[in-house]
């Protein structure tokens, strides 16, 4: 275990800044990604989409569309499997309907056709009869005994009885006594917020292109952040062998959760089944807003006890999330985030999914977290404001640290968070002078960050390079970050070693690249594996020298003799020693197979100074800055960019982005126009600092980076709007129309 | 013995306590003498749980070594983004 | 559908005339091509109208411009003399879409596609604008106010497409501003504007003016009154607080997705009042 | 019906064959196999196929293909030499103004457009320059770094 523990060292490659090994390619246009190719005979897929959000489907009559020239194969529920998992069978049915529609945008059918044109006349063909059902958008609504019924006998067993049937899942998290604590306290805060569903907003629609031959073997090209579980779930679906189905990852154009899972690949695969063609299959913006999973929405209700000397005596959350159309346990995942920050002698949150009209939810950044935290924080800044405190003071009093009993359950090793703080307090931003109507909010974030099951080969090439084999699409550079880590353990240079990441078939299963764990888990099985070639090297460098290979050591790229009886020899290179493997036994290389676990927590502070439109309710955003904790930065580039990017979707969450249902429960903005992401102009520049205290868990101390820097943008933003406009805001987005209402309210 | 500490929902099949003993030696044995003693725990087992040994999560590895001083958190099986 | 790109303006009457289905002209295209791919709407022609003698050229004309209705926001944005004649009419055009839709969309489009959020028709409202109407009989001029008639609905008859508008030349001490409200700073369809045009004395009292709300009825909105409270001052914090209360009170807007019926006719005042201010100084007053 | 179209792109003169309904984005994904233009909206919202039309910056995706007959298109494919890339695209790389790189192609050709109409421009002219082309990933911030530090690079050459 010690070996594979944080140990400090010099590093030569991990901390500097090389270019991307996919950059040229991406910056010329040659980078493929899911759209981009194309096959020999291929059709054109195009999904007919309920326009209910909640029907019942009484027949589908193809026979018309089926009858046009060029319609190749049309698919509907009828040709999927339904699995026992109920994990694998919510996608299914998600996938495509079977006696139900469950949300506007729910796929009913779908045809592959000769043309783009064909398959889009084909869809005005297929005649399905809907009775339309009672729907429920709201949480809050779903939660009542008399909503309309989503899915019937869904709850888990923890779901105590005499609730309503949207129920589904119930959590709770906590320690000591919550009704002591806050009768200590000199002040105690209670209120609720709403959260609207967000979507990951990534700028690649979903796409794929599915070949499958008469004998069942199937290749499959898509976006997707893990080609390994698309296999899993299309292979389940469609009832063929993992063997059989051979997956590629294309380059990704965005993720942040949303890739995850399937939503079109299965349907892709089944007409190119039906059809003996290859068959291309691309979601449109529409498609992608109304039938791929957004966020959860959320109802929640805080409460804090704080002494006038500002220490946080009790909290408590009760979070009530919806996750769409089917069970969802993301509520478990914010309930435990919630208080994450603070250690607390008594805490409890309670959580609670509910069944809506909505799209099946999807991992976006942190799942969870950021809704609860945003509540938790919210109440702190008022605390702060009501007892005159400053707000980083307190939450560096109360603030978790090694040793602390977690909100959720285990005690802390080392963590970043004080140290995160500490830097916030230190930095100019926090006491730079605001100018009359501006004002300064403030949050902590935090995620548990994950590892997971991951394998690596790396291949000693004769020339003296290095070629590493990965599984996880690459999102945001994790392919140099990786060349990084294995250029480091081996001792060369960065330009020797070449990262690609490979299919299904040509590697052993790895994870979806997800809960920040690329450069952490792949980066450790990468450093293994590369440790793994070393030995061999250093045992071709023994036979060479006629040696044990216990009097080997590898030092600085090259195999050195070591210890007094090894004798005198030159050390010899890795290329010096590839030159000759075939000589010496044949080729050489490293593997490492592992299920990761230890990712270190992540925790962020963020600071933002913007001022409110007090006439129109518009926000504008003046300075950003966010200081994380990274454990170690392999490639500060893409750390920098992970806590940017990572801030901007959540600014947008905080004011302008949000899932608009209409009274009839259709979506109201299914584009980029109306589901409004940040654009340049409002943004300023976002500011970063990244902190560094080593990840026990990781040889190189790595921290997954990518998820917390969403988490704290939604309080930060709405404690400094609150501070502006002299009300507490309590409901995100905090579009200009519910500012200004605010605000007007309160004058009244 | 090896003292778990449970989440609260699960508390409903542990007759109301927050923390209960089992003879284990691993993370699996702790799940198995877990879903032996309180089978109301099993259907939230099966579905996945993952467990915080001294503060490290382990999302799904058996063999990892429990002894009768780690701390033993059990925790819902966690995904990201 | 048929795509047609006639040369000259009688040939694109005829070939609008003779079509019995949809048809559809195409100019800039930044609608028409988003109607087209969203399935709202399935034309059995198109009549690109770039290739028509003068579509794509500002003119001098009688002290004002005549714009070609092909002409792109970035065209007219990169011309110096209509922007010192008008420079609230080139903002407002200015302000439709990104940069990519500026090297497309055009003043007549924006009119034509009718939509009450439309940036650049207050400010063509205001500045007391007239389109040309080309079609199956004579040429004839029309104000731009008369030409939306509802939402996605304007008063061209069949065969009938607009070929230029004509920004009127304007006394001195004259300043026109165009203002909208959107959530973020770009990219966005106003959810309430405002356009001011007006003209002072020597002594700096406004002495004409003409102001149109957008996005806060069916239709471009000109309101009389709210000029009328402007007339004969020099904008005083009075006038300025009468303006904003004529704008609101001639409101009637819809709640949607993008703004409530409440914050459009609230913010509509604050717009025209900013905009006034904005006019006013741009025709030399002392505000 | 089809339409038989030539025009130029990226210098080269080129012909096609296609739909009244297509738009110049799918003719140059679909008919020319210049995929380096995205679709992300298919609606003028995100830039993501920008690419210049007789000089000026439009969505390919809000133009007919058949208007690219007789016209002079630049994509991103036209933006490097064979052995030398642009020096936007060499400060993107610098930068790491990238991260999923598929907004980018889009950021190039409109930044490119940008500085040929304005050699210096301020951050904020950048900013808005850019505000119709989408990045989910970078927070913009190292794309504004990026262009400037190429158009500095451009000034200085």
């Amino acid at each position: 275990m010690a070996f594979d523990s944080h140990q400090k060292r010099e590093f030569k490659q991990v901390g500097t800044r090389p270019p991307r090994p996919d950059g040229i390619d991406k910056v010329t246009g040659r980078a493929l990604y899911g759209a981009d190719v194309s096959a020999p005979g291929m059709l054109t897929a195009r999904i007919l989409r309920s326009p209910h959000p909640h029907a019942k489907i009484v027949a589908i009559d193809t026979s018309e569309a089926a009858a046009l020239p060029g319609v190749k194969g049309i698919v509907t529920g009828a040709d999927f499997a339904l699995p026992d998992d109920e994990f694998f069978a919510d996608i299914a049915v998600n996938v495509m309907a079977r006696d139900k529609a469950l949300y506007d945008g729910h796929a009913v059918a779908a045809v592959a056709a000769i043309s783009p044109a064909v398959a889009a006349e084909a869809l005005k063909r297929i005649k399905v009869t809907y009775e339309v059902l009672p729907h429920v958008t709201d949480v809050d609504a779903a939660m009542r005994a008399d909503a309309p019924v989503v899915q019937p006998g869904r709850a888990v067993e923890t779901v105590p009885a005499g609730m309503g049937a949207n129920v589904t899942h119930f959590c709770e998290f906590g320690h000591g006594d919550v009704a002591d604590g806050f009768a200590k306290a000199d002040l105690v805060v209670e209120r609720s917020f709403r959260t609207a569903a967000t979507h990951q907003g990534y700028i690649e629609p979903h796409a794929c292109l599915a070949s499958m031959t008469a004998d069942g073997k199937a290749d499959l090209w898509c976006c997707t952040q893990g080609q390994f579980n698309v296999r899993t779930i299309c292979a389940t679906l469609l009832g063929i062998e993992a063997s059989q189905l051979r997956v590629s990852a294309s380059e990704i154009g965005g993720g942040f959760g949303g890739k995850t899972t399937v939503f079109i690949e299965p349907v892709a695969l089944a007409l190119s089944r039906k059809t003996g063609k290859p068959v291309k299959l691309v979601m449109t913006r529409d498609e992608v807003f109304k039938a791929t999973g957004p966020t959860v929405s959320t109802s929640i209700d805080v409460k804090i006890g704080m002494t006038k000397d500002g220490r946080i005596t009790a909290g408590e959350a009760v979070l009530r999330y919806s996750g769409g159309a089917y069970p969802c346990g993301t509520v478990d995942m914010g309930a435990q985030a919630a208080f994450a920050a603070y250690d607390l002698a008594a805490v409890r949150t309670t959580g609670w999914n509910a069944l809506t009209n909505r799209p099946k939810e999807a991992a976006y950044r942190a799942p969870g977290a950021p809704q609860a935290i945003y509540a938790v924080e919210s109440v702190v800044d008022e605390l702060c404001l009501a007892l005159k405190l400053d707000p980083l003071d307190v939450r560096i009093r109360n603030a978790a640290r090694k040793g602390t009993k977690s909100s959720y359950g285990p005690t802390f090793d080392d963590i970043g968070l004080l140290a995160t703080l500490e830097a916030a307090k230190a930095h100019p931003h926090y006491t730079a002078p605001l100018k009359p109507g501006q004002a300064r909010g403030l949050s902590c974030g935090f995620w548990f960050n994950f590892g997971g099951n991951t394998c690596v080969s790396l291949n000693v090439n004769t020339d003296g390079t290095v070629g590493v084999t990965e599984g996880n699409p690459d999102i945001g550079g994790s392919r140099a970050s990786i060349s990084l880590m294995a250029a480091e353990e081996l001792g060369i240079e960065y330009d020797k070693v070449r990262t690609i990441i490979a299919d299904t078939s040509s590697l052993g299963y790895n994870d979806v690249t997800d809960g920040s764990r690329v450069t952490f888990s792949v980066g450790l099985a990468t450093i293994k594996a590369a440790r793994d070639a070393i030995g061999k090297m250093c045992g071709r460098a023994a036979k060479i020298w006629g040696i044990d290979e216990d009097a080997v050591e590898w030092r600085d790229g090259a195999a050195h003799p070591a210890g007094p009886n090894a004798g005198q020899f030159p050390p010899m290179t890795l290329a010096e020693i590839a030159a000759v493997s075939f000589q010496t036994g044949g080729p050489i290389a490293g593997h490492h197979e592992v299920n990761v676990d230890g990712a270190g927590v992540s925790f962020g502070v963020h600071l933002v100074d913007l001022e409110v439109d007090s006439e129109t309710g518009a926000t504008k955003v003046l300075r950003y800055t966010v200081f994380q904790d990274a454990g170690r930065a392999v490639h500060p580039d893409y750390v920098e960019g992970q806590m940017q990017g990572g801030a901007v979707q959540g600014i947008g969450w905080a004011l302008n982005e949000e899932y608009i249902y209409g009274r009839d429960g259709r979506l109201q903005n299914a584009g980029f126009l109306d589901y409004r992401v940040p654009v340049a102009s409002d943004l300023p520049p976002i500011d970063t600092v990244i902190l560094e205290i080593p990840n026990p868990g990781h040889p190189y101390g790595v921290r997954g980076v990518g998820e917390t820097p969403i988490v704290p943008p939604l309080a930060a933003i709405s404690n400094a709007v609150s501070r502006a406009i002299g009300v507490r805001m309590q409901e995100l987005p905090m579009s200009p129309p519910r500012i200004l209402k605010t605000i007007r309210a309160a004058r009244a | 013995m090896v003292k778990v500490l449970l989440w609260g929902s699960m508390r409903t099949h542990t007759e109301g306590r927050a923390e209960v003993e089992v003879e284990a030696r691993t993370f699996k044995e702790v799940l198995d003498k877990l879903a032996e003693a309180y089978p109301g725990l099993r259907p939230q087992i099966e579905r996945g749980v993952s467990m915080a040994l001294d503060g490290r999560i382990y999302r799904e590895a058996w063999f990892a070594p429990v002894g009768p001083d780690s701390e033993v958190v059990l925790m819902p099986y966690m995904t990201g983004g | 559908m048929r795509y047609e790109k006639p040369q000259t303006v009688a040939e694109a009457a005829r070939l609008l005339t003779a079509e019995k289905g949809l048809t559809r002209i195409l100019a800039g295209g930044t609608d028409v091509l988003v109607q087209l791919k969203a399935g709202m709407v399935e034309p059995e022609l198109v009549v690109d109208i770039k290739a028509l003698p003068g579509l794509r050229s500002i003119v001098s004309e009688a002290g004002g411009f005549r714009i070609g209705a092909a002409v792109s926001g970035a065209q007219l944005g990169e011309d110096a003399e209509v922007r010192a004649l008008w420079p609230g009419v080139v903002e407002a055009t200015n302000l439709i879409g990104s940069t990519q839709v500026q090297g497309r969309a055009t003043m007549a489009g924006n009119l034509c596609n009718a939509s009450p959020a439309a940036d650049s028709v207050p400010a063509l409202v205001a500045a007391g604008a007239v389109a040309r109407i080309a079609g199956p009989g004579a040429a004839r001029d029309v104000p731009v106010e008369a030409i939306p008639v509802g939402p996605g609905k304007t008063a061209l008859k069949r065969g009938e497409f607009i070929t230029s508008i004509f920004l009127p030349a304007r006394p001195a001490r004259s300043g026109d501003a165009y203002l909208r409200f959107i959530p973020r700073t770009e990219m966005d369809i106003a959810v309430a504007s405002a356009a001011v045009s007006l003209t002072l004395d020597e002594g700096g009292t406004i002495t004409a003016a003409r102001v149109a709300l957008g996005a806060v009825a069916p239709t471009v909105r000109l309101v009389e009154a709210a000029a009328a409270a402007i007339v004969g001052t020099k904008l005083e914090d009075a006038a300025v607080a009468k303006l904003a209360a004529a704008c609101s009170a001639a409101c009637s807007p819809i709640d949607d997705k993008r703004g409530t019926i409440e914050f459009r006719t609230e913010v509509a005042g604050v717009l025209a009042k900013r905009a006034a201010r904005i006019a006013y100084t741009r025709a030399g007053g002392q505000a | 019906m089809s339409i038989s179209v030539s025009t130029t792109v990226n210098g080269d003169a080129v012909d096609f064959i296609c739909n009244p309904e297509e738009s110049l984005l799918d003719a140059l994904r679909g008919r020319l196999g210049l995929t380096g233009s995205k679709e992300g909206c298919g609606t003028g919202d995100c830039g993501a196929c920008s690419v210049t039309l007789n000089g000026r910056l439009v969505c390919s995706c809000l133009v007919l293909a058949v208007e690219a007959e007789g016209a002079e298109i630049g994509t991103v494919e036209g933006l490097a030499s064979a052995d030398r890339l642009h020096p936007l695209q060499q400060a993107f790389l610098d930068h790491a103004a990238l991260q999923c790189g598929v907004c980018t192609p889009g950021i190039l050709v409109a930044a490119k457009a940008l500085l040929e109409k304005n050699p210096d421009p301020s951050d904020e002219d950048v900013r808005y320059w850019l505000a119709g082309n989408l990045c989910r990933c970078t927070g913009y911030d190292k794309i504004v770094r990026a262009v400037q530090s190429a158009a500095a690079q451009m000034r200085s050459a």
